[in-house]
């Protein structure tokens, strides 16, 4: 079986996504959408590792992003609580208003 | 595969779950049985106690690696246990418990002593055993994560301090992003290889040519990744915030645990399975080192703060032991290894006067808060007289050895050029690390301020780091033996 | 045929929603269109005969995550910043960087297009369906990760309440 | 006892300090009285050496072998030979004069400053009796920390500035020569195969001119820092000025003299091909010569009692530089005695500023005038001392000055004859020193009532003084003790150097 | 007893009487003081007696005494040498030292300091100044003659200094000491190259090695020998204050009178005339050096005293009439005629002595007073004075009879007779300055002793002779002063054991000057003998000393009452009456203001003292630049380093801007950086 969509389809589409989240990660301003965009980051990975699962027919690929995603999972949990936490305090959502540490 | 699950198996995994387990167990005897925060210093026994066993199982790893020789891998290769990560091994059991030993003042003081901290400790050290002895990616991964994961909890644990809300979220957010291209990295290293063990991509390394674009994109990205781990410049950015906002303790093991379980990643793949890319990754690693001596040099000169410049210190530092991954040859791995023993001890010290100076209502981070320390405290005065030496790298102490590992390393190896850079550099560092002992020695008080927040944990955990950075600087043998028998395959 | 029509539109939607994330205004909005995309990318797993990886995706993703996410939207209450400027000041020379990365990201995707290609197309195993397979090398494989990755879940759940909690004493 | 006599005097002082960190801060006059025993110990224990030591002999005497790092080859390996008995006796005799010449002088953190200066003595002791290059550098560099806290917490006005600048200078030359030090390590183990930093070892090495000069070079920035060699002393003067007097005492009688010291015991013997190579010698001479005219000339233009002498010391220096890259007897023999000499002499300016100091805190030269009309005695010792420092016959100075000039001579007429204008320089601003602070009317009210020398002050310079004129009017002991060693040196240097032209 | 072996105690003596001073002095009283120092000179004295008596009994005329070796890289003891020359020069120093020190046991006796310690201390300079002088003349090698050569020099400098609150003083001293210094750097190199030449330093071996060895003219002609010499002389310049390194002994006046007797008249001064005559082996081989010496010496010697011509202060004039009679001795010593040299060094200690010590004691009566102008009149309240001076005055001025007569004609005869070019023009020179020196001889005399007293009344009150402690010395040194010279008359005067002595006694050392001097130029030792010129030349120079004294009497002391009405004097009305020869009228024609010999004083002033200042200022800018540069660019480029450091890590620092998208930005630019490398590094 050969597919005219190959696994180079999958790398680029990856590709573009870890862009796409780069571009959230230093652009937008909200905290949340960051964090979003962190996800759009992982979920690259993820199409990356199904990708070559599928190459390789393998499914450890697969298995690797199950943990890609348990990692995410965590990542989400615990930034959102610091976000909150910080949002108890501080009052914004807004990275470049959070600027006490510096120099 | 008939298999399953084996006593080599448990052996090997035993020390990562004796710390889990306590860890679990101190989060969950905090819910129930210590109301009062006071109480809660009782929890630090766990951690001691979990140590403990951790040591003994560890010690017997290394009394059966030395009677039957080689290494040990369990989980079908996903973990080794050979000297190498032993070496670590200790290196992490040493600095969770001295930062466990030191932190419970420091937490009462700061209002923010809960269970929940230890088992944390030992938690982020569980991930950690899994990057010195993890052989396989995924598992690797994963225990960085939870290394890392961990360490976005603690900095942040001063829950209504907005610094420390603020550093956790940067850490957090620049953590995700190079988790984001390391995972990235990783992924792409798998496809490669096929399989998500190093020694299957070492083997492909080894095929490929090192000019090969996937390949280089991951190694690329997996540098990103594990430099950024290392605050190895220009990755290094959160380091200052991160450490400044964080409580001083956990900023202690962020800057040792953290940075010498990377280390032990990083140079693991570097050196290992990625070795046959050294072409590709050697130029990088070294504009990264010769960056991160000027950045972290230049910007601590006039740094007030003193964490910061310990941060900045560490980044100095990050550059000076990726100089010995540089020269790469087994004089530098000992190098690295030494150099990372020391700077364990070292720079827990360093921290540990600063938790002291920690009081209630005063933050104890500014350059002058350490003036007169030596009038008002002549044996932190003294520590830290020792530490600042080492950490400046000048003999008799620790420090000077580590140093001159690197240097013996990249005379060796013939980068003349970068020895005499560094050699340069360690004249700027002495410039702020002595503006530091001149503070304590030099300058006084202005005011009257209250006594040091001491106790005993804090006590011991400063004389083991104070002598253990005496020691290493005048009778290094026992620990260059050790370093030698870590890289022995 | 069909694999590519799929492809095309599952890719579609997953850009368009990556780009929608990061550029609408309101994190309501943002979060909805990473839902979409993240089904974008659930349907290109199925199309990889990623079954349960699918299923992880939509029920864990979508269906965990991204309530959590709204959920704090909603706690933090995001209109102000909703009014505010989205983009980082030096947008620019981001911008510019990221142009720059993207182009030899891709320059090296397109080098690289060649290296991947394996000596000889690999059998497709049929036997054992996917959910089976998986677990077989997860649980033999994978053992270690999985437990850790128990404490790392254990780790988030701990940190994540004791920083989203409200301080007692 | 004989064969750990050195181990016995390295750590004396050692023993002294930890004694002393158990004694009560309070307890002023006991810990005064303690370093004061302790540094006494120091030079009693240094007296068998002298005693015992064969000058007949070759090599190395009263060695002590003992593994350190051995998966370095590093060792604990000490050992003197007559350069080394010199240096060490030195060392003691300053050190205790100095911790001596304190007891009055200084009034606050009396424990941490003795804590110092007996760390600073083991250190020095260190450098001057380690016959591995790595445990000499061990040393060289514990030296600095202890001179920096000197400075810095007891010095004057501007002592931070002063320390700093000290320390970085000398921790950036001696880092290059650690550089230098690792090159020839394993440029042994490649010849060799056995890693090792003895020095007897590494003499045995044979490396191309090339090799050699680089690793020079490495070592001159060590040093040359330390010397202070020309265009690296401004921090000496710095040092010296800040320094409280006995640090200045023992910066400039010895702690300068290691990095002459490392010329003859690392640079020369080591490194002969480089040594003798006609452009090193040639800069090096040059260099030197610069440095007598050059610091006789600063000295006169100072207005700072201190720093004038301090100047001094960068043309006596000279001097001592000179004349080792004679690379003959003469030169090198006059070297060392010289190198003696300027700790008695400077040592004894420093001593002699330090006590008007003490009584009137200033160091303006302006401040003076007419001293000896109320001070006789002092003027009397200031006399001495400038005089010896001067190079007057039959004082210690003459005997070194002129026994270089010799070996200058010898080596080059062109360099004898610029090294000659600087004997006349350092009679000029010594002179011109005295006659204004001494001499003439007493101009300023002030110093009408200063006491004259008190017993503990004569206690220090007689000593001094006895020395000073025993060198000038009897110095074969010393031309003695360093004839061997030194024509070891010498020969070792130009046996390569006739061989290479041999092969030429 | 052995007087012979104990030499090594001739110098002890003084020095263990200057450390008792300097030590204890404090608490002894001056009668212990006057007692111990004179004591310990007249032992040295009596010591050197015994020793010299005993080495005239010895065949060979030389003993050495090595106590130690002292400088073995040079292979030099610590001996000493006693022959005929040291003997000399032991009991010059000896003998007129005593005197000298029992006169200032008088003239010191007011004079302390403002604490009472001067007059201790003051002995205690001048016992080490003996010492260091023994030393030199004692040593049997060069290097030790400098350790002597220096110690004078430091014992000069503080007894210049003496008094030490006046600044003029303390300038004086460090100038001597300076210039002095100037001088020794030639010495030393001198020495380097005769240790390499001759591979020894010791005189005897040094003699013996020039005297044997062949040396061909490459090293004797202009080459290593001559340099070496001329080093060695400009040692001796700068000790003997020879042209151009003179300066320094005018201004050396500043020191008491007793210290100008000594040390810048009898005895240090002639210390370079001591080296070169020890030296002659080497002097006599290298012809060219010769000439410079005898040159230098003779311009000196006319220089000096022309401008002694002109002053008022009385021990200024002395002063250049010592520099002037030194310039003399380098007369005969170039000329190859050492002994004769040294003759008149010996003649010459007892009657400049003698004429310092009067002049210490006419300033004494005249409570201070040193200007000529304010003087005259003296002779009949000072008669001893008066007396003793009046000897001495025509001792230098070269009356027959007189010690100085015989030596200053010895010394024209021999420059006449010299085989060399330029010989008679050196003959000329010298006849001149003997003109000169009797004229300003005498004009001293009689404006000091002669004609109307000047002074005020307060001082005229207190004139007083001085007291025996002062007198006795000078009435010893005048007697020595007229027959000092009768052991080396000339020959013409009958050849005989007693009346050439000294030449004979001297002869041993300087066999070699004679010999080379007659292989030479055969036809200068014909001239030798060409006894109606030498009586010629004689009487020629007897004339000149008379015209002197009598036209310094003419104007002086004649012309006085007519031609200074207003008390001034004013020589352009001396000029129009008395015309004398050229040099008289152009010394004098224009008067003092803008007289030649101020001419000569201004060129001193303005010349060669603006030389040593400008050699001063010179110092002093290149110090300053020096200074400058040590701060501006040394420190400067280190400071620049610090700076730039510090100015560098501002902006490192401020990239930490606190926001976060930075530090991604900062991280991409990091990805960048390693995908950019891969891409086109690779």
């Amino acid at each position: 079986m050969s597919s005219p969509i190959t696994t180079e389809h999958y790398l680029v589409l990856s590709a573009m996504l870890l862009l796409i989240g780069t571009v959230g990660v230093l652009l937008r301003r909200n905290v949340v959408v960051i964090m979003m965009s962190i996800e759009l980051i992982l979920n690259a990975v993820n199409l990356n590792l199904v990708a070559f699962s599928h190459h390789l027919q393998q499914v450890n690929g697969q298995i690797f992003a199950i943990f890609i995603i348990v990692v995410a999972v965590a990542e989400a949990a615990v930034g959102l609580g610091i976000l909150i936490a910080l949002f108890r305090n501080k009052e914004t959502v807004l990275v470049d208003e959070i600027d006490l540490l510096k120099w | 595969m008939s298999v399953f699950y084996t006593a080599t198996d448990h052996f090997v995994l035993l020390p990562a779950l004796l710390l889990a387990l306590f860890g679990c167990a101190t989060l969950l005897f905090d819910f129930w049985v210590f109301p009062d925060p006071k109480q809660r210093r009782w929890l630090l026994m766990f951690l001691v106690l979990g140590e403990l066993f951790a040591a003994v199982a560890y010690w017997r790893q290394f009394d059966f690696l030395s009677s039957h020789g080689g290494e040990l891998t369990a989980f079908n290769g996903a973990l080794v246990v050979d000297h190498y990560s032993l070496f670590f091994h200790s290196i992490f059991l040493v600095t969770t418990l001295i930062v466990g030993l030191m932190s419970y003042r420091y937490m009462e003081v700061r209002d923010e002593h809960h269970g929940e901290y230890y088992g944390l400790l030992m938690l982020a050290q569980t991930g950690m055993f899994f990057l010195a002895s993890g052989y396989e990616l995924v598992t690797i991964f994963i225990g960085l994560e939870t290394m890392a994961v961990t360490f976005y909890v603690l900095v942040g644990f001063l829950r209504s301090d907005k610094r420390s809300n603020e550093a956790a979220l940067k850490y957090l957010l620049l953590g995700g992003l190079s988790s984001g291209f390391l995972a990235y990295g990783f992924s792409l290293l798998y496809g490669l290889a096929g399989s998500t063990k190093l020694v299957d991509i070492g083997r492909m390394a080894a095929s490929r040519d090192a000019n090969d674009p996937i390949l280089l994109m991951a190694l690329g990205t997996t540098a990103v990744g594990l430099l950024f781990k290392i605050s190895a410049a220009p990755f290094h950015m959160w380091a200052p915030d991160a450490y400044e906002g964080a409580p001083t303790a956990i900023t202690a093991f962020l800057a040792v645990g953290s940075k010498a379980a990377s280390f032990a990643l990083l140079l693991r793949l570097m050196v290992g399975p990625l070795g046959a890319a050294r072409v590709a990754w050697e130029p990088i690693l070294v504009a990264a080192a010769v960056l991160s001596i000027i950045i972290g040099n230049l910007a601590a000169v006039t740094q007030t703060n003193t964490k910061r410049l310990l941060a900045y210190s560490g980044i100095n530092h990050a550059g000076y032991i990726l100089l010995g991954i540089v020269a790469g040859n087994p004089t530098g791995i000992k190098g690295v290894l030494i150099y990372l023993l020391v700077y364990t001890f070292m720079t827990l010290g360093a921290f540990a006067v600063l938790i002291a100076l920690t009081r209630k209502g005063l933050a104890g981070e500014d350059i002058n808060d350490l003036n007169g320390l030596m009038k008002k405290a002549p044996g932190y005065g003294i520590a830290m007289l020792i530490f600042l030496v080492s950490l400046a790298g000048i003999p008799p102490t620790g420090g000077f050895f580590g140093k001159y590992y690197i240097f013996l390393s990249l005379i060796e190896t013939g980068h003349y050029s970068l020895a005499v850079f560094a050699a340069l550099f360690v004249a700027v560092s002495v410039y702020y690390y002595f503006r530091l002992i001149r503070a304590v020695f030099v300058d006084t008080e202005e005011q009257e301020t209250p006594a040091l927040s001491t106790s005993f944990g804090l006590k011991v955990g400063l004389g083991i780091t104070g002598v253990m950075t005496l020691v290493l600087g005048m009778y290094p043998e026992p620990f260059l033996r050790l370093a030698q028998l870590s890289i022995s395959r | 045929m069909t694999d590519i029509a799929f492809f095309y539109a599952f890719a579609a939607l997953t850009v368009l929603g990556a780009i929608l994330t990061v550029t609408l205004r309101n994190a309501i909005h943002c979060a909805i269109a990473l839902i979409a995309s993240l089904a974008g990318i659930a349907g290109l797993y199925l199309l990889q005969k990623a079954e349960f990886l699918f299923v992880v995706q939509i029920m864990l993703y979508i269906g965990g995550v991204m309530v959590l996410f709204l959920f704090v939207i909603m706690l933090v209450n995001l209109d102000g910043a909703a009014k505010e400027r989205q983009y980082h000041r030096h947008w620019l020379a981001a911008v510019a960087c990221l142009i720059g990365t993207g182009a030899i990201f891709a320059a090296f995707l397109h080098r690289g297009a060649g290296s991947l290609k394996l000596e000889s197309p690999l059998p497709v195993v049929p036997g054992a369906g996917n959910v089976e397979t998986l677990s077989m090398v997860l649980f033999r494989e994978y053992l270690v990760p999985f437990e850790v990755a128990s404490l790392l879940l254990l780790v988030a759940v701990v940190g994540g309440v004791m920083m989203a909690k409200k301080r007692i004493d | 006892m004989q064969e750990h006599l050195l181990s016995i005097i390295l750590f004396t002082p050692l023993v002294g300090v930890l004694v002393l960190m158990f004694l009560p801060r309070s307890q002023k006059t006991l810990v005064r009285l303690w370093a004061n025993i302790s540094a006494a110990a120091g030079l009693l224990v240094s007296i068998p050496l002298i005693v015992n030591f064969n000058r007949n002999a070759d090599g190395m005497q009263f060695v002590e072998r003992m593994e350190w790092i051995p998966s370095l080859g590093v060792q604990y390996l000490i050992g003197v030979d007559g350069i080394s008995v010199l240096m060490v006796m030195l060392t003691t005799i300053m050190g205790f004069l100095a911790i001596f010449s304190s007891w009055d002088a200084v009034k606050d953190r009396e424990k941490e400053y003795y804590a110092m200066f007996l760390i600073q003595q083991t250190g020095m002791i260190g450098v001057f009796i380690s016959m591995d290059f790595l445990l000499f550098y061990v040393f060289w560099e514990m030296v600095l920390v202890p001179m920096y806290f000197i400075i810095g917490v007891w010095g004057g006005p501007r002592k931070l500035y002063a320390a700093i600048k000290f320390f970085l200078y000398t921790l950036a030359g001696g880092v290059m020569m650690l550089l230098g030090i690792l090159t020839l390590y394993f440029v042994h183990f490649g010849q060799t195969g056995r890693y090792t930093f003895e020095i007897a070892e590494l003499m045995k090495l044979n490396m191309p001119l090339g090799l050699q000069q680089w690793v020079f070079w490495a070592f001159f920035l060590g040093f040359a820092v330390k010397v202070p060699m020309f265009p690296f002393h401004t921090w000496l003067p710095d040092a010296h000025t800040e320094a409280p007097t006995a640090g200045s005492v023992i910066l400039a009688a010895v702690l300068l003299k290691m990095g002459t010291y490392g010329f003859l015991r690392f640079s020369l013997p080591l490194l002969p091909k480089a040594s003798s190579d006609h452009t090193i010698v040639t800069v090096l001479a040059t260099l030197s010569i610069i440095g007598i005219l050059y610091g006789a000339f600063v000295s006169l233009m100072q207005k700072d009692w201190k720093k004038l002498v301090a100047y001094s010391s960068v043309s006596h220096l000279g001097f001592c530089t000179l004349g080792i890259f004679a690379l003959n007897q003469a030169g090198i023999a006059g070297s060392v005695i010289q190198q003696i000499n300027h700790g008695i002499s400077t040592g004894m300016l420093f001593l002699v500023v330090g006590v008007i100091y003490e009584r009137r805190h200033t160091r303006e030269i302006s401040e003076y005038g007419g001293l000896a009309h109320v001070m006789p005695n002092y003027a009397i010792v200031f006399a001495i001392a400038m005089l010896s420092s001067a190079g007057l016959p039959l004082l210690n100075g003459f005997v070194g000055e002129f026994t270089i000039l010799q070996g200058a001579f010898d080596a080059n007429k062109t360099w004898a004859a610029f090294a000659v204008l600087g004997v006349i320089f350092g009679a000029a601003y010594l002179l011109w020193l005295y006659q204004r602070t001494m001499l003439g009317e007493v101009t300023n009210e002030k110093n009408k009532g200063l006491p004259d020398l008190n017993w503990r002050e004569w206690a220090v310079f007689l000593p001094l003084i006895i020395w000073a004129i025993s060198i000038g009017v009897y110095p074969k002991p010393y031309f003695d003790i360093l004839e061997k060693p030194v024509a070891q040196i010498v020969h070792r240097v130009h046996q390569t150097a006739n061989t290479e032209a041999a092969i030429r | 007893m052995n007087f012979l072996d104990l030499i090594w105690l001739i110098p002890i003596l003084p020095l263990c009487g200057a450390a008792i001073m300097l030590l204890f002095g404090r608490n002894l009283s001056k009668t212990v003081v006057s007692i111990i120092c004179p004591g310990a000179v007249l032992g040295s004295f009596i010591l050197s007696l015994g020793a010299v008596i005993q080495l005239a009994g010895l065949k060979e005329r030389t003993h050495q005494v090595v106590l130690f070796e002292w400088l073995p890289q040079l292979h030099v003891d610590f001996g000493y040498l006693l022959d005929p020359l040291s003997s000399v020069m032991i009991l010059v120093v000896t003998g007129i030292g005593f005197l000298i020190h029992v006169y200032a046991t008088g003239y010191m006796a007011h004079e302390h300091g403002p604490r009472h310690g001067g007059y201790y201390r003051f002995f205690g300079y001048l016992n080490l100044f003996v010492f260091f002088m023994l030393t030199l003349v004692l040593a049997n090698n060069y290097p030790l003659l400098f350790v002597g050569w220096e110690g004078v020099g430091l014992c000069s400098y503080l007894l210049i200094g003496f008094y030490f609150h006046k600044k003029s003083a303390g300038d004086a001293g460090k100038k001597a000491f300076i210039v002095n210094r100037i001088g020794d750097a030639g010495f030393i190199l001198g020495m380097f190259f005769l240790f390499q030449v001759t591979g020894s330093l010791r005189f005897t071996e040094v003699t013996d090695a020039l005297r044997s060895a062949r040396f061909g003219p490459e090293v004797t002609h202009f080459g290593i020998l001559s340099l070496t010499a001329l080093l060695l002389f400009i040692g001796a310049t700068g000790k003997s204050a020879q042209l151009p390194l003179y300066v320094w002994l005018p201004d050396a006046m500043e020191g008491p009178t007793p210290v100008s007797a000594l040390i810048h008249a009898a005895t240090m001064v002639t210390a370079g005339v001591y080296m070169c005559a020890r030296s002659n082996a080497l002097f006599a081989l290298t012809p060219e050096t010769s000439h410079i010496v005898a040159a230098v010496g003779a311009c000196t010697a006319i220089f000096a005293a022309s401008i002694g011509l002109v002053q008022n202060d009385i021990k200024r004039v002395l002063a250049y009439s010592t520099v002037s009679q030194l310039g003399y001795m380098f007369l005969a010593v170039g000329v190859g005629a050492y002994w004769v040299g040294v003759f008149h060094l010996y003649t010459h200690a007892f009657f400049k002595a003698l004429l310092f010590l009067g002049a210490g004691s006419v300033i004494h009566a005249m409570s201070g007073e040193q200007d000529m102008r304010n003087m005259g009149g003296l002779r009949n309240k000072i008669p001893i004075t008066f007396g003793t001076m009046f000897i001495a005055s025509l001792a230098i001025a070269g009356i027959p009879g007189l010690s100085g007569f015989f030596s200053k004609d010895e010394i024209l005869w021999q420059t006449w007779s010299a085989p060399e070019l330029g010989s008679k023009v050196l003959w000329v020179v010298g006849f001149l300055t003997a003109l000169m020196t009797a004229f300003y001889m005498w004009r001293l005399m009689f404006l000091t002793f002669f004609g109307e007293p000047r002074m005020d009344e307060k001082t005229k009150h207190h004139i007083h002779e001085s007291p025996k402690a002062m007198t006795i010395p000078l009435m010893v040194l005048a007697g020595g002063s007229v027959v000092a010279g009768w052991i080396g008359m000339p020959k013409v005067f009958g050849e005989n054991g007693f009346m050439q002595g000294l030449e004979h006694w001297l002869a041993p050392v300087f066999e070699s000057g004679k010999e080379v001097a007659h292989a030479a130029a055969e036809h200068g030792a014909a001239a030798h003998h060409d006894t109606t010129m030498e009586w010629v030349l004689m009487g020629v120079s007897i004339g000149a000393a008379l015209s002197g004294i009598f036209l310094a009497r003419h104007i002086y002391l004649r012309m006085k009452a007519e031609d200074r009405p207003t008390g001034g004097f004013i020589y352009p009305v001396l000029l129009n009456k008395w015309y004398v020869d050229e040099l008289y009228d152009f010394l004098f024609v224009n008067g003092l203001s803008k007289g030649g010999g101020t001419l000569m004083a201004k060129f001193d002033t303005n010349v060669i003292d603006g030389g040593v200042n400008g050699t001063a200022w010179l110092t002093r800018m290149v110090s300053r630049i020096s200074m400058w540069y040590d701060t501006w660019i040394v420190d400067g480029l280190v400071n620049l380093t610090a700076f730039t450091v510090r100015a560098l890590s501002f902006p490192v620092r401020f990239l930490q801007t606190g926001f976060l998208q930075s530090y991604a930005l900062v991280f991409m630019a990091g990805v960048l950086g390693i995908f950019g490398y891969f891409w086109w590094g690779r």
